[in-house]
């Protein structure tokens, strides 16, 4: 789960980062008054959930509470990667001399958090870590013990931070730790962390991603949560306990299982096709199971034809075969669908489907092909 | 002989819940010697035949259990595979989904030093096929045999082994290390297990985006394989940037994509798999069969 | 150091850990007042930092203001051990069923914290721990992760709480460990533990030293420091940076080294007589130095001979012979003294020393023989 | 041959403050080797001609030290010698006093899974005579010979050495654990690394009242003795109850107090000493000189 910027920015001045002094707007009129309340001159920044928005043109300084009127009133409403901005974080602009690069987040391979540092900051870093890794100094702190001093200061001397910037520089990674270890962070970043003219440091922007899988325990947290337009469907999914990623072709693909349904997709494209989707009804396919799912794929209007790739499992084959057909008799869908049972009495299964209005096949690449090639034909009116 | 499990394996059931009392149950189906379960406050009860315990030490104690199988919800797992740790247990079997990566990194810095294997969180378990099941997978997809196998995901591990079952090719050890981010045994040392194990005379390695798991695993391969091994990388077709389900399926940067995995698996020798269906046939090819 | 009830208490409720309601009084009046704040009927508790103030009768139930008023009474200004109580506090009296153990503290030989749980808790938990050990059970959690969960549980079951109390006193002893961890503590104990008529769990008794070595980092803590009458002189001498204690013979006694003054006072016992002090200058002996520790072991009345032994490490044996002389002939002191210096240049300082109004001896058995000597002698004039 | 220290020691100083660059200066001039000393913000530049770095494990890297001398204030010892074990350092010598109990629990427990050693803190050090002196002991009162020597205490510990060394028994080691209840090395480690050092033909135990460290030797040297001992135990007259200076020495219940660790000492055959002037008296006649 993303928080905003400003959530971020307020969990960590709470932790003793120092931040701008900042306000929230959803309107050109709050905007303004922000503006004069900090103090010209503000940079006013679109807040959304995705990177980039200073590229896309959603961060204006303005000189003026008037300019920051105006710059409120391009930015709102204004889309970013596809997302609308309904808010913008005003604060005041810093006096910026550098800007540094400070991050947390998971080293999977280690097994362990992963502090970096750069004093080459700001919206390149992506390139940097591609082209130059070296500027990107690198702590691996025990999740037992924390970030400890020593290991703050040699990630500052390794860095090659500057004399003046070294302790708060330390200190400022310190806490930052700590905000992702309170907050159940997956990600805790600050980028740019700017050096000011008078040497003073302070957090330009902030980034926080939450484990979806500590939220139970982080109820101020879950409460931030916000469910964006184009997230809405992933997120009803989600509330049914399957997991959905929209994706861009007109093949609708539900399975159990991560891996399984991976590999569905991969099948679809190995016959020529194109996936709509990624929808993993997790454990089970009962009827009811198999009806929301269709729902979720078919609110998609690209979808041409619906593979259900089911693998019996501790599910028998037979129940499986019983509730798709329930559904299709009772719902007939608009598309046309292509099932395969594999696993646990698939056999059973498949001989109760034969004669159902559906394609059933005995194999993901036969199934795969099928729904390709369905998928392919002019929609039925 | 196999790794991880066997016919003195003797397992204790952490959660007997719904879940956890449906899959005991199958595992004493299976043969598997279900010893005990645990269940604070019933200690001393029986529940479907299970004796109950209250802690985990005190199960270790009366019933000698060797191995555990947690199906506690997420929010009291990372204590129950601590718990387990804590009593010496040698292996043990995290089913449960959802675990928060904070708590996974407090259970594998305890595991630097412990003796103990965990398996997941978040996968479908272990089983030596004919010997001991401690886990959720179908039993009846699995044979005895020759081919060990290390899996990423549940269902497509047991569509893998139903194909080989098909195809004549029994398994040595099935082991479903989960799909998490962080896990106990990740995909470099299950590998290292089978490749150790007189058993196994080939290994199928069945991954997945995200990680770089199978791009260390073919770096052991290729260092130290003993045996031929063949690889399928689900999620090939996955625009960058997008979770499939599996939160450890992100992509970033050229780590962890699919083309990575293939090309490590080519550089070390091992024949990479277009589709499951095409895993026997290659298995077979590397048997020489 | 060392909380009051009161204030030790006060951490717990932070921490969730049911306590009664309670409040301070300093007067008759102010007992009264809180007695009819509170609701009879109360218990009125002396505030003093030493053990037994139960059997000392520091603990009054009242069943009325006007009752709790007379028991105040009774008990400020009384002395237990030694210590004038000046503060009691009163509080809700609870419907004790049973009383149960619970404490944390350093379990030197396993270097980790104990949990001690026990369901015989009270007044004579001490003689538990020495004639039924088993009946107090003991966990050790790692220093690196906590009272986890599992081990609270194990704690509940192994000392056979009933089953109605296991969740909770598990609770609260995770409550309690966070706060021993958190105050820097060496002990928090809740003694009583009690289990209410109604099967609720509080706090009856609570007690809670703190590390002084951590004091820096717990600015809180620290500023609850009291120094009462009797531990006036530990504090002056703890200010100038030794360490003192008060014993009850009557050879005063100097030296520099914990394991050298015991040494010292075992000697002096061993010789016949007995030590008034334990001194500790720490490190160095200079003049200055000397006139302080002579100062405060002769602001004890009954010391009769001083007995300094100094081993001179880094500190050269002449110059403290020096530092010695000095001290002497300026503020002659007002009984006989004996030194004894060894190590590095020892002989140069006995040298220095000959003629000089001291005894000065070569050896610790000689010096303290010596110095017992002159402790049986008439005082001068 | 001998413990812990030799010709070969190479000392990194952590804490080149006014306490830490005297007795630095002072090792020096015993002809230990001081190779660098830590500073951060002045790598790079020297300091009474000892390099200073930034971190322990660049001075590492620059300088192959393998021993530590630690002189950092209370508040941030424990991150001097968690940094010191990180950098792999072989012995960590902590001389610091006042270190939190809570912070020595947590380095403790990093040291379980290190292989690190460390002394202290709030100890003298350790020598060993004629050839490494890591500490503020006055090197004048140590000569090397047979006698391996541990204590707890600082002054008594020089005191007895001077007795040692004017009865003509040199030291192969001195080893001083510092006072502190929680301590990287306590005495019945420190003892069997005597036990098991050949340079060491007898052992010289010096306690004080409080913990059971001494307990603990004795039953060590009563399995395991493989050369005469000698005990001493200060704080015999003690009260009970009274802190005397170390916070360890609290005589607590029957554990801890002299004559606990007296009958320890005689059950396992090892005489102790009345006074510091007998030690050298006894351990002649364990020798059998």
């Amino acid at each position: 789960m993303k928080l905003h910027e400003f959530q971020a920015k307020q969990l960590l001045a709470r932790a003793g980062i120092p931040i701008p002094d900042g306000r929230m707007a959803t309107t050109a009129d709050e905007a303004e008054a922000a503006a004069r309340a900090i103090g010209a001159p503000v940079a006013v920044k679109a807040q959304v959930h995705v990177g980039g928005r200073g590229k896309a043109g959603g961060i204006k300084v303005a000189k003026s509470p008037a300019e920051a009127r105006d710059a409120a009133k391009a930015i709102l409403g204004m889309e970013i990667k596809g997302l609308r901005v309904e808010k913008v974080y005003v604060e005041r602009a810093a006096q910026v001399d550098r800007e540094l690069y400070l991050g947390v987040t998971l080293d999977r391979d280690r097994r362990r958090p992963v502090v970096m540092l750069s004093t080459v900051g700001g919206m390149d870093i992506e390139e940097v870590a591609e082209a130059n890794p070296e500027k990107i100094a690198r702590g691996w702190p025990s999740p037992l013990l924390g970030l400890l001093p020593f290991e703050a200061r040699s990630l500052v001397f390794a860095a090659g931070v500057s004399e003046k910037q070294r302790d708060p520089v330390a200190d400022i990674a310190r806490r930052l730790y700590s905000v992702y270890v309170e907050t159940d962070a997956s990600l805790a970043e600050i980028n740019p962390l700017f050096v000011q003219k008078d040497g003073s440091v302070l957090a330009g922007d902030a980034k926080l991603d939450i484990d979806d899988n500590a939220l139970f325990r982080q109820p101020e947290l879950a409460k931030l949560k916000e469910v964006s337009k184009d997230e809405e469907t992933e997120e009803k999914a989600r509330a049914l306990g399957f997991s959905y990623v929209q994706l861009d072709g007109d093949v609708g693909i539900i399975g159990n299982g991560a891996g399984l349904v991976m590999a569905t997709l991969d099948a679809v494209r190995d016959a020529g096709g194109k996936a709509a989707n990624f929808l993993d009804v997790g454990g089970g396919a009962k009827e009811e199971v198999v009806r929301s799912a269709l729902e979720i794929v078919l609110a998609n209007p690209r979808v041409r034809s619906v593979l259900i790739n089911i693998f019996g499992g501790i599910t028998r084959g037979d129940e499986v075969a019983r509730g798709v057909l329930d559904v299709v008799r009772t719902h007939p869908p608009r598309v046309p669908l292509v099932i395969r049972l594999s696993g646990t009495e698939a056999e059973a299964g498949r001989r109760l489907l034969a004669g159902a209005p559906l394609g059933s096949r005995e194999t993901m690449d036969d199934a795969a092909a099928e729904a390709v090639r369905l998928a392919t034909q002019p929609v039925r009116a | 002989m196999s790794v991880l499990l066997d016919r003195d394996t003797r397992v204790l059931v952490q959660g007997l819940g719904r879940e956890g009392s449906f899959h005991a149950a199958r595992m004493r189906d299976y043969g598997t010697k279900v010893v005990g379960a645990t269940k604070p406050g019933k200690g001393g009860t029986t529940q479907d035949g299970i004796p109950l315990f209250d802690t985990v030490a005190e199960a270790v104690d009366s019933t000698d259990a060797n191995t555990s199988i947690v199906f506690v919800p997420a929010p009291y797992a990372m204590d129950a595979m601590l718990e387990a740790i804590d009593a010496g247990i040698d292996l043990v079997i995290a089913i449960t989904e959802g675990v928060p990566v904070a708590d996974m990194l407090k259970v594998t810095a305890v595991l630097e030093t412990a003796t103990t294997i965990l398996v997941g969180p978040n996968g479908p378990g272990a089983i030596t096929p004919g010997q001991a099941k401690v886990g959720i997978m179908p039993a009846e997809n699995f044979s005895p045999g020759g081919v060990g196998f290390v899996s990423r995901s549940g269902t497509l591990t047991y569509e893998i082994a139903d194909l080989l079952t098909r195809a004549g090719l029994g398994q040595s050890t099935c082991i479903g290390v989960g799909g998490d981010p962080v896990i106990g045994l990740p995909t470099p040392d299950a590998v290292r297990l089978l490749n150790e194990d007189p058993a196994t005379e080939a290994i199928v390695i069945v991954g997945e985006i995200g990680g770089s798991a199978e791009e260390r695993a073919a770096e052991y391969m290729r260092a130290e394989g003993k045996k031929p091994a063949v690889a399928f990388i689900a999620g090939r077709s996955a625009p960058p940037g997008k979770r499939m389900g599996h939160a450890g399926a992100i992509v970033s940067g050229n780590q962890g994509t699919a083309e990575s995995k293939v090309r490590a698996f080519e550089e070390a020798g091992i024949p990479v798999a277009n589709a499951p269906s095409e895993i026997p046939g290659l298995v077979k090819r590397a048997l020489r069969r």
